[in-house]
């Protein structure tokens, strides 16, 4: 058990967001199984206000926990210096069995919370309100995943042992490892490259065509080529060392945290780009979504490509 | 561009705030004093983790003392021999001291007794070696005090020298050879620093014999298997390590800090009742603002925006407000009685100031235990005053 | 223009008192009318107005407005109908007595974040319009009667809106007053404005420039 | 009556611990010492330069060839010149209860009792008659021997004693010595006539090289003198391996600056310049040793290009030679990246370690394995 006042705080805002969260779930239930549009009855006004109850709630949930998501990354990194062995957040993950879990559910949930507002400012930007249905149907489901997210948060702060030596990220994010995420490094560098490159070629085209079914797809892709991408070669250059792929480590100070604008690019870019063929907006806001997300997919492509090219312009090689 | 920021409703928002004084006052009194308080709290004991653990930087790693009879005893100096042997050791001191009554003033002075050659376990005596001149001091005895002992001594017309009175109830006569200047305010209130032979004759100590006995261990790893050794060579001594002294410390600490933790959830969630309560209880004349302004085309988001437009300049500035009193409160005051209830080791070391350590994680830390909880609190009166019918309620 | 079809309206005062406030009303009000309810208190006159308005929901039957069916609009749709087609001129003006008179002005305005020049544009208009540009930074709260009035007037119409809604606009004005009110009235025809008034002032009636009268009884019309 | 007993019991008790702590065993002299070398320096060891008065009861003369008498503190000084020097004529001792001259090779030995030895673990005491040796055990315990075999004891640990006590001169004696021949003596000593301590202590009192010394820093700055000074041993400065704090682990990628005690360089030419690499804890740098290649193109490519290779000592915490060292493998230690090689310049202290720290084996630079060092990661 580690009871940090960084991990109080969370615990205490999750505390909140679960009492909220059941609330909102609540009346998402009510809404989704009685939303009638064409209703007069005093029962359908009041499902519409409740409706503006729950927006709001989810609305707050999700503001704070973009933020949150940042500090709890921060909060890996403090802890990461009490663990022996961990030397970035990556071995505080791995210090229990959850870790790895919460963080690929923090993501979705933000994925899935970011859809969630595109949907409902879509739906109030029309009379009809066509998707109050499907955005509630949605939050029922998101809500077990933010519970799940909440539970599995404290299991994992509980787990986690200062006395136990967990595996520093060399280990775990490195080509001899046998663990599961080793297998990526068996995927060669150029060929890796092309598809990074290449997807991102295919996006731009797929804007300009204006497929957005396509465009959405090459965005999903996007967002695992780039992880890849990032481990396997990116941050190579990023630490300036051939070895080191920890896809943590670029979070901390002495790499000017510039981890944080990486993954804030990616997430803004993919997420405006995959959501275009989930919503039926209107023309203005899809080319609108499209331009957000080609700017980012660009700023995070210039942003990676800058350190190779950096580093081969200072010293004349490729690692 | 509709994600612009709306100036006009900003602007309204804090009218409203001003026009609901008392109410936004109190709010924002709770508010600031919650933050205000966590802040300093955290301050603190930021504060005190550097100093407890520049302190305990300072101080020996390993301190062996003789214990016969429950009590301290001096020491051989030939343990020094067998400790320097222990794999790991750096370096061991014999030290002499001791604690010097002087009736006439009614002070304790405590004295120390260094001997110039060797290495020294204090950065002060280095200072004081480079300064005086051991050897002369050896020759005919004489001794070195702090800038406040001296003033002391010329109270009693002891100028040029002391009479220590020895065990055996002769006296001894030392000569002041200088002063000097302590590191610190306590240092030179009460110290005296001279050869170790004439301490241990005025101490009636045998010149093979030491108070304790402190070691230098260069791998702090080291110095939890280093003090086991000793105290297998001599199971006669009591080992102080220094982590002993930070277990204990660190306990004390959390002890207070676990109390104040429990508070501080108690705390949060009253402040989340108050600030529900107030936000729910709405006058009148606030129940037909809102009515005007949906009658004349606000729509409930508008008015959800303004409410938390209004809880964000509030919380905001409750909070900076917050922060900045608790930086003068605990940096400029020095945190009284605050301090008090975290300083549970001021009988182990008598007076420090609680140095300036400015951790920009700490805000963040206290935005988010104060800020979302606030906002948390303001969401479902919020909502029930947007969705107010405005028909009824401006008639 | 306006269109009220089979309106019944109830208000729950408790559960076991049910008041029927509109009692299937059928109404129909024409582009550029003046047109005035009549009828005492209680009558019903405002809870037409409402509707019209879209303050609330009839309980049953359809308000049409425009060729648009606003009583089924969502909350927030129905707030946006307000603000771009309906000014409203409250009985007790209903100003925020603390703001100052151009500050009363622009609340409609305020969630749009217009372009701060173009928000000036339509407040020195309706200012100048209404004659209450040498007030403009008073406090509402110190203004007499009248001139608060104006200032309501103003603000109904800040937005330029096709319909004018008055509900009891002369119960707190002296006579001379009232008659300077009906002078407005006669801009705002001119204007080519929809107007509907509530009233039971008989100084309204048989005005020349009303077109059309009705008058309300226990939420019934009285042909 | 209980009050009585009370009291008889606590006299009882007060006789005890005064009694016993009066018949401490003290080796110095509490009879005129005999002294036979020549001139002031009768007063030291002619081997170690300790005070002869206050080992008294330890203390030795011989006859050596060619040599004027000399007399020792300790068998183990004896030993120590028996090496270099053949014995001409009998042995000395001086009995440890008496306190008279007897003939060594008569004596009982009394070894390995509670009281310390003289330069030495184990005491080794003389006694003339068997009896005062057997009430001695008695007291004291160890076991009584013949000369030849307290001698063969001290010829045996003489270079383990030598070991402590030399370590016990760097960390001590010689830092005293140098600080009181820098403030106290004389800068221009000519060294080349003085071979032996007690020559030069003798000296420095009566032809006045220092202002006036006590034993202790007399002693001190005489071996500095002679064993620092004179044979030019380059003073050993505690080097730690420095690190920028731009540095990182070509393995790990860690930045090393943040894990000082766990340093380790490997220093090679490159285009003709001297480089170096940090690592984070010696199996990192093995790892790199072993395939330098493998961890990207820092100009290494083949050990046979590394010039010097050097690691942290876990207790000094000095800068040592890597291919010399001793590393203890499987330790309860951990190093910043788990489990660790951990270096150690001497043999012993790898050993001892070894002890406390549940170590598996201790192993040399050359009989490391790559097999080794990645089991080290599992």
């Amino acid at each position: 058990m580690i009871l940090t006042p960084e991990v109080l705080a969370i615990f205490i805002l999750n505390t909140i967001f679960a009492f909220f969260a059941t609330i909102a779930f609540v009346l998402s239930v009510k809404i989704f199984l009685h939303w009638n549009i064409k209703s007069v009855s005093q029962s359908q006004y009041k499902l519409e206000k409740q409706s503006y109850l729950s927006a709001t709630i989810i609305k707050y949930i999700f503001a704070i926990k973009v933020p949150l998501f940042l500090f709890f990354i921060f909060t890996l990194d403090k802890i990461s210096k009490v663990i022996t062995g961990a030397m970035c957040g990556a071995g505080v993950v791995d210090a229990t069995p959850y870790g790895t879990y919460l963080l690929i559910l923090k993501v979705i949930n933000l994925y899935v919370f970011a859809y969630w507002l595109m949907l409902n400012s879509v739906d109030m930007k029309n009379e009809e309100q066509p998707y109050t249905k499907l955005k509630f149907g949605i939050y029922i489901i998101a809500f077990f995943l933010l519970m799940g997210e909440l539970v599995l948060e404290g299991v994992m702060f509980n787990s986690i042992d200062i006395d136990k030596m967990v595996s520093c990220c060399g280990t775990i994010y490195s080509s001899t490892a046998s663990s599961y995420i080793s297998n990526i490094f068996s995927i060669d560098t150029g060929m890796l490259l092309f598809l990074f490159y290449g997807t991102y070629v295919l996006i731009m085209l797929f804007a300009l065509l204006k497929n957005k079914y396509l465009f959405s797809i090459a965005n999903l892709f996007f967002i695992i080529i780039s992880i890849i991408a990032i481990i396997v070669f990116f941050g190579t250059y990023i630490y300036q060392l051939p070895t080191h792929h920890c896809p943590f480590c670029f979070l901390q100070k002495d790499y000017y945290y510039v981890g944080y604008l990486i993954y804030i690019f990616l997430f803004l870019g993919t997420f405006y780009g995959v959501i275009v063929a989930f919503i039926d907006a209107k023309k203005e806001q899809m080319q609108r979504d499209t331009k957000i997300s080609l700017v980012f997919n660009t700023l995070l492509v210039l942003l990676l490509s800058a350190y190779p090219l950096i580093y081969y312009i200072k010293n004349g090689v490729w690692l | 561009m509709r994600s612009k920021i709306n100036f006009y409703l900003i602007e309204y928002a804090l009218n409203a705030l001003l026009r609901e004084k008392y109410k936004s006052f109190f709010i924002m009194s709770i508010f600031t004093l919650l933050t205000f308080l966590l802040t300093s709290v955290f301050f603190i004991t930021n504060s005190i983790k550097y100093e407890l653990q520049s302190t305990v930087d300072t101080l020996p790693q390993i301190i062996v003392q003789k214990i016969k009879a429950g009590r301290h005893y001096d020491i051989d100096e030939s343990v020094v021999d067998d400790v320097l042997d222990i794999a790991g050791v750096d370096d061991a001191v014999a030290r002499v001291w001791g604690y010097y009554y002087f009736e006439n003033a009614g002070v304790n002075f405590s004295i120390v007794g260094i001997d110039a050659y060797e290495k020294q376990y204090k950065k002060s005596f280095e200072n004081i070696i480079e300064d005086f001149d051991f050897a002369t001091l050896e020759q005919t005895p004489s001794m070195v005090v702090g800038r406040g002992v001296k003033e002391i001594m010329k109270q009693s017309y002891y100028d040029e020298y002391f009479n220590f009175i020895k065990p055996d109830g002769s006296l001894k006569r030392v000569d002041v050879a200088g002063v000097f200047d302590g590191q610190t305010q306590l240092e030179s209130n009460d110290m005296i620093v001279m050869p170790k032979e004439t301490l241990k004759e005025i101490f009636g100590m045998d010149e093979m014999q030491a108070t304790d006995i402190v070691v230098k261990v260069k791998n702090p790893q080291e110095v939890s298997t280093v003090a086991a050794k000793i105290k297998l060579i001599y199971p006669d001594t009591r080992i102080i390590t220094t982590q002993d002294l930070q277990i204990s410390y660190q306990n004390i600490f959390d002890y207070k800090s676990g109390i104040f933790l429990a508070l501080f959830v108690i705390a949060i969630f009253t402040f989340f009742i108050i600030i529900y309560d107030k936000a729910s209880g709405l006058s009148s004349e606030e129940k037909r603002e809102i009515g005007i302004l949906k009658a004349i085309g606000w729509k409930i988001d508008d008015i959800l925006k303004e409410k938390f437009y209004e809880a964000f300049i509030l919380s905001l500035f409750a909070y900076l407000l917050g922060v900045i009193l608790a930086l003068l409160y605990v940096y400029l005051f020095q945190a009284p009685i605050l301090r008090d209830i975290f300083v549970g080791y001021s009988q182990l070391k008598t007076s420090f100031e609680l140095p300036f350590i400015f951790d920009l994680h700490t805000l963040f830390l206290v935005f988010f235990l104060s800020v979302p909880v606030y906002v948390a609190a303001i969401i479902i009166p919020s909502w029930k005053i947007a969705t107010l019918e405005a028909d009824e309620v401006i008639r | 223009m306006i269109e009220l079809k089979n309106v019944n309206k109830n208000y729950e005062v408790n559960k076991n008192n049910i008041v029927n406030a509109l009692q299937n009303i059928n109404i129909s009000i024409q582009e550029g009318e003046l047109f005035v309810l009549k009828g005492a208190s209680g009558s019903g006159k405002s809870t037409v107005l409402s509707l019209i308005a879209a303050l609330s929901k009839p309980t049953s039957g359809e308000v049409i407005v425009d060729a648009k069916q606003i009583s089924k609009l969502p909350d927030n749709f129905a707030s946006e109908y307000r603000r771009d087609n309906i000014g409203f001129i409250f009985q007790k003006y209903n100003l925020i007595p603390t703001l100052s008179v151009s500050e009363n002005i622009l609340l409609p305005l305020v969630p749009l974040n217009l372009p701060a020049q173009e928000a000036q544009q339509k407040l020195q208009r309706v200012m100048k319009m209404f004659d209450i540009s040498h007030k403009a930074e008073a406090v509402v709260k110190n203004l007499s009667g009248g001139e608060q009035q104006r200032v309501a007037i103003a603000r109904a119409n800040v937005n330029d809106p096709k319909i004018i809604i008055a509900d009891e606009p002369t119960a707190n004005l002296d006579e001379r007053l009232s008659l300077s009110f009906i002078e407005i009235l006669k801009e705002l025809k001119a204007l080519k404005k929809t107007i509907v008034i509530a009233t039971h002032d008989p100084l309204f009636f048989n005005l020349d420039c009303v077109d059309r009268e009705i008058e309300l009884h226990k939420g019934n019309i009285l042909s | 009556m209980p009050m009585k007993k009370i009291v008889l019991l606590m006299l009882l008790l007060s006789s005890f611990v005064l009694s016993s702590y009066a018949k401490e065993f003290m080796k110095i002299a509490s009879v005129e010492p005999v002294l036979v070398q020549k001139g002031e320096q009768k007063n030291w060891c002619s081997v170690c330069g300790m005070n002869l008065k206050k080992f008294y009861k330890t203390s030795y003369i011989a006859h050596l060839k060619d040599t004027e008498p000399r007399q020792y503190c300790s068998i183990r000084c004896l030993a120590y010149d028996m090496q270099n020097h053949e014995l001409d004529g009998d042995i000395k001792v001086v009995d440890a209860s008496t306190q008279e001259l007897i003939d060594a090779k008569k004596a009982y030995y009394v070894v390995g009792s509670k009281i310390k030895g003289t330069m030495s673990k184990v005491s080794k005491l003389a006694f003339a008659s068997k009896e005062e040796a057997q009430k001695f055990v008695k007291k004291y315990r160890g076991k009584i021997v013949d000369f030849a075999s307290a001698l063969k004891m001290a010829q045996d640990s003489l270079k383990t004693d030598s070991a402590m006590v030399l370590k016990k001169k760097k960390k001590k004696i010689y830092p005293m010595g140098k600080k009181v021949f820098q403030k106290m003596c004389k800068q221009d000593i000519d060294l080349s006539n003085y071979d032996e301590v007690n020559q030069l202590k003798a000296d420095i009192t009566t032809k006045k090289l220092c202002k006036h010394l006590k034993e202790k820093q007399l002693q001190a700055v005489a071996l500095y003198l002679l064993e620092v000074k004179k044979a030019d041993t380059k003073e050993e400065v505690a080097k730690h391996i420095h690190v920028t704090k731009d540095e990182k682990c070509p393995v790990c990628g860690m930045f090393v600056y943040k894990y000082p005690r766990w340093v380790a360089q490997i220093v090679f030419i490159h285009n003709n310049k001297e480089k170096h690499l940090s690592f984070d804890g010696v199996a990192d740098m093995m790892k790199f040793y072993f395939h330098p290649n493998k961890w990207g193109d820092y100009g290494v490519h083949d050990t046979k290009e590394m010039i010097k290779i050097t690691v942290t000592d876990y207790y000094s915490q000095k800068s040592i030679d890597a291919t010399k060292a001793f590393y203890v493998i499987g330790s309860d230690i951990y190093g910043p990246m788990g489990n660790e090689l951990i270096p150690f310049e001497y043999e012993d202290e790898a050993k001892t370690f070894s002890m406390d720290h549940k170590g598996r084996k201790v192993v040399k630079f050359e009989d490391i394995t790559p097999s080794e060092i990645y089991e080290l990661d599992e």
